[in-house]
């Protein structure tokens, strides 16, 4: 065999309390696409993060076609011909695509100023090729966080990369984006790029990859071509245990006659249009649409956190429907945002501190004094239940990988145990054991009685957990369907061409 | 085969962590054997008293600005406010006002311009800065305008005792220190609003989210800044004697500033304890004290003072890289 | 010269008074008293005084920016405080190529000469306090150990004072300075300057203080460290200063203080509305200083003296 | 079927958000005309000409820190640096140093501390409040040092009349300061340090792992913001005709944060330019000039300045809203 384009040798990383990476060893070819899978914390990004200069490794190191190169950072490794799309999205959100995709590659004219437009026609080329058609002057908030996954991507191909790192690229995207991507992917190794491509969607690995490696506990366990792989090997390589019943669903269903929550209109001009629908008692209502369609919008209007034009809302109280008013909005809603870093966790506190937050009312002793022991021991409770891989109580936060980060945000809403958790992408980066245990933790929580707004990309897990589906479109809901629905009527739904039965 | 979750928490003493999470702690302690050993006036019972002493305004202002620091803001106008409340209360004993009248007229003022200062930071989302520096020009204004022709003498002797006194040899500025110190740490480490102040220090949007009363967080770190600034007038005043606009120039709050950061107070937000700042309240005054039992000239103060603060940022930036 | 921004009226005399900053009542003191005596002058004289009065927060260069505003407005006379010895030089310069009348008050100018100076006599000031201290401590038999609180090294007055005060120890030998202390003329460096000077050097038993402004908190600190006695009391400490503020006035009425040469803002008011309106005259003055002399004030005359600005502004 | 992406972009002008953005031009416009109506003698040549002239070499310093500004940072060294480099140039002078080396020197010295400020905060990491601090009063130490007593005249023709001159009956240092204005624009729009700069400011994590060397270009604020500082001491020492450490105040960071604030430089980075920034200056020059033309009293000039620098503010947080 050739020289690999690529090769990790015996990289070892370890963080305090944690190893990250032991003696991970294996090889990318160029023209080939290598699934790199692995459960949460396993290691995935820490690997990339090495190769991306953003991390040194204790020992070991990378060879690329053969040589030893050193990569102490992102420079360096963009030198190397590595192109990385970031999990966690990295945009200027208040520049334009184009100043985006150029930030570290200004074309400039013969006297050294920026060439703005020669700019902006490769962008729209690159953006083409990936079939996406954007203004290259529009500014990236402007866009959903599926476009700005698109973005990030068309950055990475536009210095025509030895190497591309597609760190989970699909979490945040729908059907036809996939399908783009996968076609981008298909073109890309046409070229001889070598992709290494990690997802915790292991459907897409069969028709994306040619080959699969699996890293377990920060350790290399086995790797193959895709056609000597089977589902089956690759979740047990992953989980490291025979029993491999990843699927968890949802039978137990118990929605009340009576309602939670009661949205009689709720409306901001040019974002969301006269809202309404109601959420049962035990319920999880699957809140679908395309991206961009509003749906974050919406949930967070519903919390209070963004103004409103009208804001008609009834809650329960006791047995009661009655009117809630924004400002106290935040003692009936669990807010779980899309976001996990930025506006999700409080990255340098510690466990504790981050899962006590949202409910440090209850755990006031006297007066305005805390008590830091009912803290620990409830908190302790969760992480147990929600089975949190931490090494302390007092590790910060930031230190956990992202499935534990999201597990403990998770786990903060649930000490609190309200009313309704409006859940935005709350499997986005989880792994299947993780996913599965995310869905029994939704369906324990409904069965108290309470209620689930659930937003998911996931059609699947959409269709599997939720016990009514409503679509929204362009800020209005457009649809209201039962369990059952079909998913080409969901889909239909979304793009605004509904014709399936209305409930 | 079971799941190996790899775990090495290192239960012996991490020696080199514990030397930079202290680092004040253990650079008093240095700079104290230091200038008593160069200096043999230093280490007299009365001195050390004296530097307390005049630690215990300046104290209060750091204690104040504390809160503002870990929300990650910042206060400029605490001196002309803390010039603002003495001028008033002082205004208002020249009038005959008791010292009830005085205390109550120099918290509340306090009290106030920190509630403005407070209400365009957290409910209108202005800057820190320019508010602060803004309100700071302001008062520095208004004060100058009361007491254009003097400065206002004190002479009300239960104010003067009640603030300037002593118990035993003891200052009672000292124990007021004290006593507020305990206050804030026990506040900050063990009430909800410590906990809420720290959060929103950290991540104001993650904090919002979670259900924290944010705008409300940062209108109480603003009014308890403002409020401490009113409780300094009184020590000042009544040290001084006398009120005047010229406590209040802005060359205060270098000192207020280099103690907090000293003291181990982080200008991101979410870090530092209020114990922590007055230490470094008492390490900033113990370099001009022995600077002036030295008889260092001016210049050197300036160079020394600037040199130190730098120095602490720097074991700050390497405490929080680690 | 320059477009008229004002028609003149005959017989008004504008004046620009450019004061380099506005913290002390003396500054006040000095406006009031010009203001009103001019008054009286302009009554004798058949002229009308009116004043442009601004302030430049201790920045020279707002100072000059002050100036040249006043120049704008075609002022007659410009009277300023200068922050800066050698910057006013340039304003100097800027308002004669106006053709308009400069005069430098209380602080002098290094470089270009102004059409004339008012001030007091800073170093003279201190020689006389330091004369009468000298006889003073000799007439007592007290061997001298001097703390010297400075004023802020950077004014020329302070300056000026400190070296009046050590000629005269180095002609007469009746004391020793033991401890300068710079107070940049901060009142709480007066005020831990004295405490801690008090502290290093315990047999201190005399002061010299460059002003009195800050009394007020050095006597807190005698008194923390118990050396706050008027004099006949054997705690007492010497005390010299300077100025004869509102914060001293009263302290050396009861002894406390022994001695300080008086800074008389009325008449140094008085001089510079005369000097103005000799200008205005047209009288080439040829940058002449007029230099107050101060009065030597002590316990005993203190409350006779004439004209004190103290008095009247110690409410 | 094709994805339908949910876009609303109003083609007609937004009339709200034109008056926002160009708050400062129209603000400006605003104060223009109710002065020249309100005061006679505003509307000179002269006048104009001087307020020019007084803002010309505040521009160079508030060029300089909208570089910092905009990568979210601060420096408060600018007035010593500043003082510094004309104490530095001038003491030269007198030894007999011509106007190239006297200008070599100012520029060098500010570039030299500029760099200092930018490695502790780009490199190491510190916290740019208090580096700045730090250099900001050791460098008044060296100034008080250098000068002790006396402030050092300038009599050099050629120094003087190279930056104080006039051309005609325009100011050279106006000259100056529209042709740097000029340069900074083309830089912050044009030139790849400009990009790099605001994408520092608006998120320096981003920013690094995009491959832009962010700590270089962190150094690079700072140094240019020492370079400004520099410059601008050749105006003010020519001006003046004398060097001294009165220069260096703090009170003029004051006026270098106002006038940026006021010109729409944002305090939490990424946004602003160097135009506006000194249609800042020149709003900030106006207040006091008008206010002496108009002789209004010392304290009123503070409290309008403090009005106008909050509402100023106020209008940039709902821009930033919008
Ligand atoms: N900066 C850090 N400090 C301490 N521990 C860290 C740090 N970064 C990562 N870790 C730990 O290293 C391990 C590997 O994390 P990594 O982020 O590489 O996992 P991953 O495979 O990408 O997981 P996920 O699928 O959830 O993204 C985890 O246990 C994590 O807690
Ligand atoms: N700050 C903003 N400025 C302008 N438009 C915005 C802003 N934030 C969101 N939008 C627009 O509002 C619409 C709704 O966005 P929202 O984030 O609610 O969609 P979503 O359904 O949650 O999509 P996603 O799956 O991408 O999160 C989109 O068209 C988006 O482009
Ligand atoms: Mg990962
Ligand atoms: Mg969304």
């Amino acid at each position: 065999m050739s020289v690999p384009t690529l090769r990790f040798n015996e990289v070892s990383k370890a963080f305090p309390g944690v190893k990250a990476l032991s003696n991970v060893s294996f090889d990318v070819c160029s023209g080939e696409a290598l699934a790199l899978i692995g459960a949460n914390g396993a290691g995935k990004s820490t690997l990339m993060n090495i190769l991306g200069g953003n991390i040194q490794p204790d020992s070991g190191g990378v060879l690329i076609e053969g040589r030893n190169v050193a990569i102490s950072s992102p420079q360096d490794s963009i030198n190397n011909g590595i192109g990385f799309v970031h999990q966690e999205i990295a945009l200027m959100l208040t520049m334009t695509i184009a100043e985006n995709l150029f930030i570290n590659s200004y074309q400039t004219t013969s006297i050294g100023l920026l060439a703005r437009n020669l700019m902006e026609e490769q962008c729209k080329t690159v953006l083409e090729s990936l079939n996406c058609h954007l203004s290259p002057r529009t500014q990236v908030k402007h866009l959903g966080s599926g476009d700005q996954q698109m973005v990030e991507i068309a950055r990475a191909l536009l210095m025509n990369p030895r190497i591309l790192i597609l760190d989970e690229p699909t979490s945040s995207l729908t059907g036809k984006e996939k399908s783009r991507l996968f076609d981008a992917v298909a073109v890309l190794k046409s070229k001889g790029v070598a992709i290494i491509y990690i997802t915790h969607f292991l459907d897409e690995v069969f028709p994306v990859c040619d080959r699969a490696v699996v890293l377990r506990n920060g350790e290399y366990v086995g790797g193959d071509t895709i056609e000597n792989l089977t589902y089956t090997d690759i979740v047990t390589l992953m989980i490291g245990e025979s029993d491999t019943d990843v699927y968890y669903s949802r039978d137990q269903h118990s929605v009340s006659e009576s309602l939670n929550l009661r949205v009689k209109n709720l409306s901001r001009s040019g974002v969301l249009k006269e809202i309404q629908m109601d959420l049962h008692k035990g319920e999880i209502l699957g809140l679908w649409g395309l991206l961009g369609s509003g749906r974050t919008e919406f949930i967070r209007s519903l919390v209070g956190l963004d103004p409103n034009d009208t804001y008609d809302v009834e809650i329960r109280e006791e047995k009661r429907m009655v009117p809630l008013y924004k400002r106290k909005a935040s003692k009936y809603f669990g807010y779980i945002t899309e976001n996990r870093r930025e506006d999700g966790m409080l990255l340098p506190s510690s466990i504790l501190d981050n899962m006590s937050l949202a409910n440090l009312r209850s755990y006031l002793s006297a007066g305005p004094f805390m008590n830091d022991e009912k803290i620990k021991v409830e908190s302790k409770k969760y992480i147990k239940k929600l089975d949190i891989k931490i090494s302390n109580v007092d590790q910060p936060a930031g230190t956990l990988s992202g499935g534990n980060q999201q597990k403990v945000i998770v786990g903060k809403w649930l000490q609190r145990a309200p009313m309704i958790l409006l859940m935005d992408e709350p499997t986005r980066g989880l792994d299947v054991g993780a996913k599965r245990d995310m869905h029994q933790i939704i369906n324990d929580f409904v069965q108290s009685g309470s209620s689930v707004l659930l937003v998911t990309s996931d059609i699947d897990e959409l269709m599997n957990m939720s016990d009514r589906i409503a679509v929204i479109d362009r800020g209005s809901i457009t649809g209201m369907y039962p369990q059952g629905v079909s998913k080409e009527d969901l889909m239909a739904a979304a793009s605004g061409f509904a014709k399936g039965d209305k409930e | 085969m079971d799941r190996i979750v790899f775990r090495r928490v290192s239960k012996s003493v991490n020696w080199k962590k514990l030397l930079i999470t202290n680092s004040s702690v253990i650079a008093l302690a240095i700079i104290f054997c230091w200038i008593a050993l160069v200096t043999p006036g230093f280490f007299t019972t009365r001195n050390i008293i004296n530097v307390l002493n005049q630690s215990a305004a300046l104290g209060f202002m750091v204690i104040g600005i504390t809160a503002v620091f870990i929300t990650g803001g910042i206060d400029l106008s605490i001196p002309s406010v803390m010039a603002l409340s003495g001028i008033l209360a002082a205004m208002a004993m020249q009038n005959g006002a008791g010292i009830m009248m005085a205390v109550l007229i120099s918290i509340l003022v306090g009290l106030f311009l920190g509630l403005i200062n407070g209400y365009a930071i957290g409910f209108l989302r202005m800057i820190p800065f320019v508010v602060t520096l803004s309100i700071q020009i302001i008062g520095m204004g208004i004060c100058v305008w009361l007491t254009s022709k003097v400065s206002i003498p004190i002479s009300n002797g239960t104010y003067l005792n009640a603030f300037s006194g002593k118990i035993g040899i003891i200052p009672v500025s000292v124990i007021y220190l004290a006593f507020m110190t305990f206050v804030a740490t026990v506040l900050a480490k063990k009430s909800i609003w410590g906990r809420w102040l720290y959060a929103t220090g950290i991540n104001i949007n993650t904090a919002t989210v979670s259900g924290i009363p944010t705008r409300k967080v940062l209108l109480g770190a603003y009014a308890w800044s403002g409020l401490f600034a009113g409780m300094a007038s009184l020590l000042i005043t009544s040290r001084l004697a006398s009120a005047s606009s010229t406590m209040g120039q802005e060359g205060v709050v270098l000192n207020i500033v280099s103690s907090a950061v000293v003291g181990g107070v982080s200008f991101q937000g979410g870090f530092g304890t209020p114990m922590g700042a007055v230490l470094g309240t008492l390490i900033i005054t113990l370099i001009s004290n022995s600077m002036n039992m030295m008889q260092i000239s001016y210049y050197m103060t300036l160079i020394v003072k600037g040199i130190v603060i730098i120095t602490f940022v720097c074991l700050d930036s390497i405490r929080h890289r680690n | 010269s320059g477009e008229q921004s004002e028609s003149k009226e005959d017989n008004v005399i504008v004046v620009g008074l450019a004061w380099n900053e506005k913290m002390q009542s003396l500054v006040q003191a000095w406006e009031d008293y010009m203001k009103m005596y001019s008054k009286e002058y302009g009554e004798e004289n058949g002229v009308t005084f009116k004043w442009v009065v601004n302030v430049s927060d201790s920045d020279p260069i707002q100072q000059a920016s002050n100036i040249d505003d006043l120049i704008a407005l075609n002022v007659d006379v410009i009277v300023a405080r200068p922050h800066d010895a050698a910057a006013i030089g340039a304003s100097i310069r800027a308002a004669h190529n106006a053709g308009i009348k400069f005069v430098t008050f209380d602080r002098s100018s290094d470089g270009v000469k102004p059409d004339a100076h008012v001030g007091a006599d800073s170093f003279n000031q201190a020689v006389s306090t330091a004369e009468y201290f000298a006889e003073l401590l000799t007439e007592n038999g007290v061997d001298g150990k001097v703390i010297e609180l400075m004023g802020d090294l950077r004014d020329i007055n302070a300056v000026q004072r400190s070296d009046g005060w050590h000629s005269v120890e180095d002609k007469t030998d009746a004391w020793e300075t033991i401890i300068q202390v710079p107070t940049e003329w901060n009142p709480e460096k007066f005020r831990s300057g004295t405490a801690n000077a008090l502290e290093a050097y315990p047999e201190a038993n005399a002061m010299f203080i460059a002003s009195d402004f800050a009394f007020s908190a050095v006597q807190s600190a005698l008194e923390a460290a118990d050396r706050y006695y008027p004099v006949g009391h054997p705690k007492h400490v010497w005390i010299a200063t300077q100025d004869v503020n509102p914060q001293g006035f009263d302290a050396m009425k009861e002894g406390y203080i022994d001695v300080a040469t008086t800074y008389d803002a009325y008449f140094h008011a008085v001089e510079l509305v005369e000097v103005v309106g000799r200008l205005y005259k047209g009288e080439d003055l040829g940058g002449e200083a007029f230099l107050v002399a101060g009065r030597v004030a002590t316990p005993e005359n203190v409350d006779k003296l004439d004209y004190m600005w103290t008095k009247e502004y110690a409410e």
